[in-house]
């Protein structure tokens, strides 16, 4: 019996870029090859090492729904070495992908709950892969809201998919940029996230909260939901510490006992609350 | 018939003086070797050290590096501070046994066409007789599991 | 005025909040201590095993939030003092450097002026057996000093100890780590680590004070301590200054003379 | 499976003959230049007499310091990847002591834990291990507070121990067994000797099963930082230890091809962890300091049942300021815990 190569990266073409916001971008990728695409599957929550031929690996979520079948999308800030090499590419190269890694949002246990998304600027690609699994099973939940912020408007990514969710009548959308980040025709709310959702005052019963955006968003917005009832077992988020391998060995990502790569990147309050702030 | 070798030269000149007598070079119709292959930048000032380390390890079996004479730097001073670098560079890298021989230091004024083609053909004359750098070559490769 | 209990004095005073020396280690060893305490500096100790340059921590963070220090130093430690001075890395009231004798006498060296007198009656001089390693591998042929420092450096394994036990490494973010471009490659491999110490030694020509911690903390014993060493001595011949003279040495590949000599530019 | 035998010194010899003959390289504890360190010998002549440890650990046979993962070729469009094959030589570790041996399990444990790592594998495979029991020590042992012992047997296939006239031989594996068929009539039946007599006595230094169970309560006790301030945070600790597994994948190319190479890494390093957005989850060297200890004592316990850490002292030797772990890790048994 003999071992595979974990670290060999699928083969990925671009099929479509789509830029979001200054120096953040969404790839659509596709399999090079007929058989993987064929055999590839993977649930919402979990994420990948794409890879720039020349420059290495990096990681994201995988921002697209497993119910769209037949490519996944990710979406990042330009702000290194590879992401750099990523933003370079046009439509027609090829990339690498290494996944699906880590665990998942556990959807089924969420039947005929109300859901809460509370993303901020970049962070709404983990929760978008939820979000669109969630509404592509439209019937399995009740109540869905989506508190999304960004520092301003052109920061808000997937802007024609906000439009959409918010001129579909069974989601609940609310946007807000921070004060300063507004423009003329801008009708959303100004004002900070966790404000925000402190005024919004979404019910915690039977209500799931999932929760992601930066370090200081999230610090804030948890014990406003806290205070609103939620329990640290009903509160969701992602984590994305820094990663080579995302198998379990490279020990970048260890938290505690955990692996953010095997035992994450989804992680209840609960969770987390037993773990050392290490991330 | 038995293949000679040809040494691969990298150039790195400044824009201003070693580029421009480069180009008088050509424009005088002076023929010279064709073995070297010439980057342009800003100053000498700008050469840094870590740019000749990368063209031997890419391949390069001898290195030109040439910019404007003393005083007459684009930049008042760029060619003083390399001289001052390349003083240290050469003592420190034959410490570490590094074939300085390889490496070629010049001043080439924008009027100086003549010399440029000179300096490359004696260059690669030199560097033909003496054969491939085979030690950094062999270095390039090592240690890799 | 004993080391300790100069100490004790500079902390019940309220002069430094740490006194920064060494203590009895591992296996006859001395390493550094931080005393913060008056019972702390009864731990300290000075003698031939205090080696280290202990001007090495003055800029780490972790250290710099203790308040103003004293520092147990040997000439080269008081090199290393001027030289981050001269590069405005420290200021001169952010340490209070303890000058220390054979006969283990502090002297309180308050100023850079205080420094530079105390070090102009030490010569400097490199250890009689690195002088003669670095001899010998000059008499030797070009190939042979290669294969030498090919041999040396296949040993590496690129912990960079050298780099942080370096007074002069203090980079926040040092070449090594910039990888937009990559410039040097960052495995040990023979060609990273011949790139490593190339940069590392070109980037502290006319700034290494030639403590030789570099080579002391290596962990596989390389005697890289004799690149800087020869870089510094280049500079030195070359132009004249050495570095940690002064506090208000400038810097010696940023600035440059006319006249500076050489002969090998066509 | 423990079979023992009686090793005569003159057996080592025409041994280490037949090792070669059987187209097995050995790698053993040299001494040069005052270096101890693992070469490549061809007779026990050339083994080093007189060492209590080598520099760097045994790992680099199964985890070598650079090690090509994939390389591949590029073309606009196109990208054609070639999954190497891990050059590892059939190879026999003579002398290396049995905290170092022990080391290869706690590797085994990262590298196979869910995914199997190839490369780590096939290495290991074509790898046997003859360990020499210690008949020294020094101030940075501490194998028996950890689990193991001077003549402790784990993770050697074949474990010899020093005694009048030759060696006290324990075949321990099929591959021990293996290297015993090349030459079965070296080895002499046993004699019953008293092992326990013939090492070093290194008295335990702490109490571990304690000290693990005590660690979750001291995470945030100040003693980490304290004990981290002399730390300068280089690598050198985690590169010499037999069981730090924590790599970098690093890539090397030009416009054409490139390749992805494995290397050594280090929790000790700021960038470890540090995140692009700027943010460091571990951003003090105390923090460092603590995740090298906690992952060793608290967390490699609670997820391999095994602890990460042989007591080899290799960090402490290695330390360029004296970073004692066993000093250290007294302390913190010895730390009151707040309530």
């Amino acid at each position: 019996m003999s071992d595979q190569n974990i670290y060999l990266p699928y083969l990925m073409r671009i099929a479509k870029i789509t830029e979001e916001a200054p120096n953040v971008r969404t790839f659509r990728l596709e399999f090079v090859d007929e058989t993987a695409a064929q055999s590839f599957d993977f649930h919402t929550g979990q994420f990948g090492l794409y890879s720039a031929f020349g420059e290495g690996e990096s990681t994201f979520c995988i921002a697209s729904s497993p119910t769209r079948k037949g490519y996944i999308e990710c979406t990042f800030r330009e702000v290194g070495r590879v992401t750099g090499a990523l933003a370079d590419k046009e439509v027609g190269d090829i990339v690498g992908f290494r996944g699906p890694y880590g665990n998942i949002f556990p959807i089924e246990q969420w039947k005929g709950k109300n859901l809460l998304f509370i993303a901020g600027g970049i962070a709404l690609p983990p929760l978008r892969s939820v979000i669109w699994n969630c509404l592509d099973l439209r019937d399995w939940f009740k109540d869905i809201t989506i508190v999304y912020g960004a520092r301003t408007v052109a920061d808000l990514v997937y802007k024609h998919e906000l439009k959409e969710w918010e001129q579909r009548d069974d989601v609940n959308l609310v946007c807000t940029v921070d004060p300063g980040g507004e423009t003329p025709d801008w009708t959303g709310k100004v004002g900070f996230v966790p404000p925000v959702v402190e005024k919004l005052a979404p019910s915690p019963d039977n209500t799931i909260a999932l929760v992601c955006g930066p370090p200081i968003m999230i610090k804030l917005t948890l014990p406003v939901l806290a205070k609103l009832g939620f329990t640290p077992e009903s509160i969701f988020t992602t984590l994305e510490n820094r990663m080579k391998c995302g198998l379990g060995k490279c020990g970048r990502c260890n938290t505690g006992k955990t692996f953010v790569c095997k035992d994450g990147p989804v992680y209840t309050l609960d969770q987390l609350n037993h773990l050392p702030a290490e991330y | 018939m038995a293949e000679t070798f040809e040494p691969k030269i990298t150039a790195f000149v400044c824009n201003w003086c070693t580029y421009a007598g480069a180009d008088l070079t050509g424009t005088s119709r002076i023929k010279y070797q064709p073995n070297v292959r010439v980057l342009r930048l800003p100053c000498t000032g700008r050469i840094d050290f870590m740019l000749l380390a990368k063209a031997f390890s890419r391949g390069s079996d001898g290195i030109i590096i040439s910019g404007c004479h003393p005083n007459d730097c684009h930049y008042t001073s760029g060619n003083y501070h390399a001289r001052r670098r390349w003083m240290v560079y050469r003592d420190l890298m034959d410490f570490m046994g590094i074939d300085t021989e390889r490496i070629t230091f010049s001043w080439v004024s924008a009027a100086e066409g003549a010399k440029w083609a000179e300096l490359v053909n004696e260059v690669t004359n030199k560097l033909r007789a003496m054969g491939p750098y085979v030690e950094y070559k062999e270095m390039v490769a090592a240690g890799v599991e | 005025m004993e080391l300790r209990e100069k100490a004790k004095q500079l902390l019940e005073s309220g002069a430094v909040k740490a006194v920064l020396g060494f203590e009895a280690g591992t296996h006859g060893r001395r390493r550094p201590l931080f005393a913060r305490s008056a019972e702390a500096a009864g731990r300290l100790v000075w003698d031939q095993g205090c080696e280290q340059n202990l001007a090495s921590y003055v800029t780490r963070k972790e250290v710099k939030r203790l308040g103003r220090m004293a520092v147990a130093a040997r000439p080269a430690t008081l090199r290393a003092l001027l030289q981050l001075m001269a590069e405005r890395q420290i200021k001169e009231e952010d340490v209070l450097p303890l000058a220390l004798d054979d006969a283990g006498q502090v002297t309180e060296l308050a100023s850079a002026q205080a420094i530079e007198e105390r070090l102009a009656l030490e010569p400097q001089q490199i250890p009689a057996k690195d002088r003669e390693l670095m001899d010998r591998l000059k008499a030797m042929s070009r190939q042979e000093r290669f294969a030498f420092w090919q041999g040396e450096l296949s040993r590496c394994i690129k912990c960079y100890a050298c780099r942080s036990s370096c007074p002069m490494c203090y980079c926040g973010h040092c070449t090594m780590d910039c990888n937009r471009p990559q410039w040097v490659p960052v495995p040990s491999h023979a060609l990273g680590n011949q790139e490593y110490h190339t940069v590392r030694a070109m980037h502290l020509a006319g700034r290494c004070v030639q403590c030789g911690d570099c080579g002391r903390a290596c962990p596989v014993d390389i005697p890289i301590h004799l690149l800087t060493f020869t870089a510094e001595e280049s500079v030195h011949a070359q132009f004249g200054q050495g570095a940690g003279a002064s506090a208000k040495l400038d810097y010696a590949l940023s600035t440059f003379r006319p006249d500076d000599k050489e002969s090998f530019i066509r | 499976m423990a079979e023992t035998y009686h090793l005569p010194q003159a057996s080592l010899d025409p041994l280490f003959s037949v090792i070669l003959a059987s187209g097995r390289r050995i790698l053993a504890p040299t001494d040069r230049d005052g270096r101890s360190e693992l070469n490549p010998v061809t007779s026990p002549a050339q083994v080093a007499k007189d060492y209590v440890q080598t520099a760097l650990s045994a790992k680099g046979t199964v985890f070598p310091k650079v090690e090509k993962l994939l390389s591949y070729a590029t073309e606009p469009g196109k990208v054609e990847l070639t999954d190497p094959v891990p050059n590892a030589l059939p190879t026999v570790l003579f002398g290396i002591r049995p905290c170092e041996a022990a080391g290869f399990q706690a590797l085994d444990a990262v590298f196979n834990w869910d995914y199997r790592d190839k490369f780590f594998n096939a290495r290991l495979e074509q790898l046997a291990v003859i360990g020499v029991s210690c008949t020294r020590k020094d101030d940075a042992c501490f194998c028996t507070s950890v689990g193991g012992g001077p003549g402790a047997v784990k993770g050697s296939d074949i474990l010899l121990t020093p005694m009048e006239g030759g060696y006290l031989a324990e075949v321990l594996t099929e591959k021990g067994q293996a290297l015993v068929a090349l030459a079965p009539d070296l080895f002499n039946p046993g004699n019953g000797v008293d092992k326990a007599k013939l090492v070093v006595d290194v008295p335990a230094a702490f109490d571990q099963p304690a000290l693990t169970a005590k660690l979750p309560a001291l995470f945030d006790a100040g003693l980490w930082a304290d004990q981290a301030l002399r730390c300068v945070g280089c690598g050198a600790c985690a590169f010499v230890c037999p069981t730090c597994v924590c790599f970098d994948i690093q890539e090397e190319a030009d416009p054409r091809a490139g390749r992805r190479l494995r290397i050594w890494d280090s929790c000790g390093y700021h960038m470890f962890t540090l995140h692009a957005s700027g943010h460091n989850p571990r951003d003090t060297q105390g923090q460092r300091w603590r995740q090298r200890v906690y992952h060793k004592f608290s967390y490699y316990p609670e997820r391999y049942g095994m602890l990460g850490c042989v007591g080899c002292g290799k960090c402490t030797r290695a330390c360029p300021v004296d970073m004692n772990l066993r000093e250290h890790l007294v302390e913190a048994s010895q730390a009151q815990v707040k309530p």
